[in-house]
């Protein structure tokens, strides 16, 4: 009945399927899977949309959207309709082709990297040899459609903010990778199916998670920052800062192609949330042994959304950076961290088990902390600015 | 036709669209575009052997491949830093007028 | 000789030729990556995943990325008042069409000799992994090397020179 | 250590949040259409006419003295002086705006129709929500549509109303002393004594006008009294 219970979306696609003929099986699978994919994560992304905006609310001690449906609940029924009706704008001198192939890139790049997160026992679309390769590949092709968007538009305003989260995301790209591969290095494997397998067990009746040893808790400290970054969320949100550059790339957008850049900003939040979830907080492991008579689906989605009220919170707490502490931040500070993790990791992998690796690993990297946290991140003190040919 | 003669079919084609853009454009940029194409076709090919050849658990031409992507990313950097700093003395990207030794 | 690897050869020729002939430099970049985009499908139909999602990752992630950077900051975009092709382009085509002709020729006449393995190479990303760790590592170190001296050598070509007040 | 300020306002953070569930004065939101704040007394948004009387037409207590109209700067009031005349609130014979439109996509709320108006009979709303669904027509609001009785104007500016009743009860006792004393003295006299008075509402300007700074105790007609004068000789 349990077991019944965790494979049930499995089972209902095998039922499925059994009625098609046998040609044509595989192909239904697929479909299956992909349209399970672009209902429920577009129904997480509405779902999300108003949590955010309550949530950011109650932040700020307001009490959020409330109009539509009891406690506001049908806001995003709202948006999508107003959103759909909208007029669909493109400016005159725009590019047409490339200002109408932007958001369906990004989009679609976007849906692809969910095929390779497990969010359930058995439940994955592909289970790819090199998933986490696949999944860090999709991702760099993101940034592309975004600078197509901010080029196209002829703004200068969409362009600046292009430039800004292609700068960005290329910075944060490369701490985000060296932050997963101390997972990978630990695992032996590329495959995320593999990787939650290897989390999946049980001491004590306590989970095997990457993030409580101490180099998986700095790499998932780390990847939350780069992944925080890389979906151009607060406070990394500079690309679109409001304040600035009225909405960055997206500012000639109206109508649909709006809402689908809307939609594929949060997608990738869904996304690098799994992916985050996936790699240290044991994807679909249940925390404790003995609360596995749960759907494995449901915890994997309990975590995404629990890391996504996470981002939430910080969006509602932190102000927007700016670019040179951006910048300085990510190359100065994260990128030698994750660095110094891979060779912790290393260590930890060839101590051997016991209460030595534990002891000595924490403190190089908690050591580390804090001498670069104060040397590294001193806070600059600038004083009044200078002009060479205003003055 | 065999499946590896029509991977190297389209490995030459590309080969030699890549020859006739650097060949053929003013922008300095394009040239390393043609440049980046042609040793994609050479990559295609590497990887059109291992595949097809007698040996492919030797991994030779995959390896070659993955080599052949690491350098060229590392000569894009090279040679767009290179497009820019030209860029900056003589204010143009057309390599027809640098055409001057004289800094 | 499937249906597959004729779109995807499609798709890769018309992105390189597209981006050797369009007049804006910007739609040559991303014509450009429709192309690289293509390749690296192309390797993984010949079940080179490694390299595949190389392809990817370096391609469209970072070298797409760094022409579109290098077009902006070069006004690149602009088109010039000459034309972009070079005064000797039909020099340049005729080369190139030789060298098509040539390699072309090579491949059709050598058809019956170049081998034919038609299984699938049973190999996994941990196979690629521990080849480069043991039988390759030599150049992968040489590669770090690389491609470490190729990042400072671009930081300080393309550093603002001292006193350079631009 | 870094983050330490992260971890802090994060901690302000959940406070603010999981206190709003809580605590009730926190939410500082008012549910616009349902609940309103009292709007300060002196908001004002767009210009109305007073009456006095029940009769909207006869208790006007314009006299088409087009100052308004010539003072206005954006050139939004419009009004046609009548042929014929009418009582106004002291008894004089004054003509009487014939046509008086405000076009309300041109009026830019700025009160100075209100502070030259030498009768008190253009004062400001403090009506806002002004919005149709239509988009061209009705911008162009008739005197009937800008007539307020003068019970309106004491409900939105109290204070304000007060004072201005005061001044013309003033004004109105004086003008009824100013006829008896001409009752008393000449009885045929009467008529020609009121008639040269109220002839121009310059004149009736000149009386009016000093009794404004000294009787009202209100700061803001006091600074915007004197510089209102000279221009009225100017257009005469």
């Amino acid at each position: 009945m349990i077991n019944a219970l965790d494979q049930i979306f499995v089972l209902l696609k095998h039922w499925i399927v059994g009625f098609m003929p046998e040609a044509l099986q595989p192909f239904v699978g697929i479909v299956l899977s992909v349209v399970a994919i672009v209902v429920v994560f577009p129904g997480l992304f509405a779902l999300t949309t108003v949590l955010e905006r309550k949530g950011l609310g109650r932040m700020q001690n307001r009490i959020g959207p409330n109009r539509t449906g009891p406690y506001g609940i049908l806001q995003p029924v709202a948006d999508g309709i107003k959103s759909l009706t909208k007029e669909d704008i493109v400016p005159v001198s725009a590019d047409a082709v490339v200002h109408f192939l932007a958001p369906l890139v990004l989009v679609v790049v976007v849906f692809m990297g969910f095929s390779v997160l497990p969010m359930g026992r058995n439940m994955q679309l592909v289970d790819m040899d090199a998933g986490l390769l696949f999944f860090f590949a999709i991702g760099a092709s993101t940034e592309l459609s975004i600078f197509m968007a901010g080029w196209s538009s002829r703004n200068k305003y969409s362009l600046l903010g292009a430039m800004r989260a292609v700068a960005q995301m290329v910075s944060y790209e490369v701490p985000l990778l060296m932050s997963s591969v101390v997972v990978v290095m630990i695992t032996g494997s590329l495959s995320l199916v593999k990787i939650v397998e290897a989390q999946n067990q049980y001491t004590w009746g306590l989970p095997h998670w990457y993030i409580f040893t101490p180099w998986g808790c700095a790499a998932f400290l780390m990847f939350a920052v780069a992944a925080t970054a890389e979906t151009n969320r607060s406070p990394f949100d500079l690309p679109e800062g409001e304040s600035e550059l009225v909405a960055g790339y997206f500012t000639e957008y109206s109508g649909f192609k709006f809402a689908l850049f809307f939609l594929g900003e949060y997608l990738g939040m869904f996304s690098m949330s799994g992916l985050g979830t996936t790699l240290f907080l044991g994807g679909w492991s249940a925390p404790l042994a003995a609360l596995n008579f749960v759907p494995s689906w449901i915890w994997f989605f309990s975590k995404v959304m629990l890391s996504i009220c996470v981002l939430i919170w910080l969006r509602g707490t932190l102000p927007r950076l700016r670019q040179d502490q951006l910048m300085n931040f990510a190359w100065k500070f994260v990128l030698p961290m994750t660095l110094l993790n891979l060779l912790v990791a290393a260590l930890w992998r060839f101590m051997g088990e016991g209460w030595l690796r534990w002891v000595v690993c924490s403190a190089i990297l908690l050591g580390v902390y804090v001498v670069a946290g104060r040397t590294g991140m001193k806070r600059k003190h600038y004083g009044p600015r200078s002009y060479r040919y205003a003055e | 036709m065999t499946p590896l003669a029509g991977y190297l079919l389209v490995a030459a084609l590309v080969f030699a669209i890549g020859l006739a853009g650097a060949l053929t454009r003013r922008n300095a940029i394009l040239v390393l575009i043609g440049i980046e194409l042609m040793l994609n076709a050479a990559n295609l090919n590497l990887i059109a052997f291992w595949r097809f050849g007698p040996h492919p658990e030797a991994l030779t031409g995959v390896m070659f491949a993955v080599f052949s992507i690491a350098v060229a990313a590392a000569e894009a950097a090279v040679g767009l830093g290179l497009v820019i700093s030209i860029y900056r003395h003589v204010r143009t990207a057309d390599l027809d007028k640098m055409n001057r030794m004289k800094g | 000789m499937t249906i597959v690897f004729w779109i995807l050869a499609a798709l890769t020729v018309a992105g390189a030729l597209a981006a050797v002939t369009l007049r804006n430099t910007v739609h040559c970049a991303l014509a450009v990556t429709t192309a690289f985009a293509g390749l690296a499908l192309l390797f993984l139909q010949l079940d080179a995943q490694f390299a595949g999602f190389a392809q990817i990752l370096v391609y469209i992630g970072a070298v797409a990325i760094l022409v579109v950077f290098a077009i902006l900051l070069t006004r690149g975009s602009e088109t010039s008042e000459h034309g972009v092709f070079s005064p000797t382009w039909l020099a340049g085509l005729c080369i190139a069409a030789a060298v098509f002709a040539l390699l072309g020729w090579a491949v059709l006449r050598s058809v019956n000799a170049i081998p034919q393995q038609v299984m699938a190479p049973a190999i996994t990303v941990k196979d690629v992994g521990n080849a480069l760790m043991t039988r390759y590592v030599l150049p992968l170190e040489i590669v770090a090397l690389l491609l470490t001296a190729a990042m400072v050598g671009a930081v300080i070509v393309a550093m603002h020179e001292k006193g350079d007040v631009k | 250590m870094l983050g330490e300020g992260i971890l802090k306002g994060l901690a302000e953070t959940a406070k603010n949040f999981a206190g709003s569930f809580v605590d009730k004065e926190r939410l500082t939101t008012v549910q616009y259409p349902e609940e309103r704040l009292p709007l300060p007394e002196a908001s004002r948004n767009f210009p109305f006419l007073v009456y006095d009387g029940p009769d909207w037409e006869a208790g006007l207590r314009c006299v088409a003295c087009q100052i308004c109209e010539k003072e206005c700067p954006p050139k939004c009031i419009y009004i046609d002086k009548s042929k014929d005349k009418k009582p106004d609130f002291v008894g004089k014979m004054q003509i009487y705006p014939a046509k008086f439109d405000i076009d309300i996509s041109v009026c830019m709320s700025c009160q100075i129709c209100v502070e030259v108006c030498p009768f008190e009979a253009i004062k400001m709303d403090t009506e806002y929500e002004l919005a149709t669904d239509d988009r061209f027509g009705g911008l162009l609001l008739d005197r009937h549509q800008l007539a307020r009785s003068n019970e309106y104007y004491h409900k939105i500016h109290p204070t304000e109303a007060a004072e201005v009743d005061a001044r013309l009860a003033e004004e109105k006792a004086k003008a009824e002393a100013k006829a008896r004393a001409a009752a008393a003295a000449p009885p045929k006299a009467a008529p020609p004594a009121v008639a040269p008075s109220a002839s121009t509402p310059a004149t009736t300007t000149a009386a009016t006008r000093p009794s404004v700074p000294a009787q009202a105790a209100k700061k803001e007609e006091v600074p915007s009294s004197p510089p209102a004068p000279p221009k009225e000789g100017e257009a005469r």
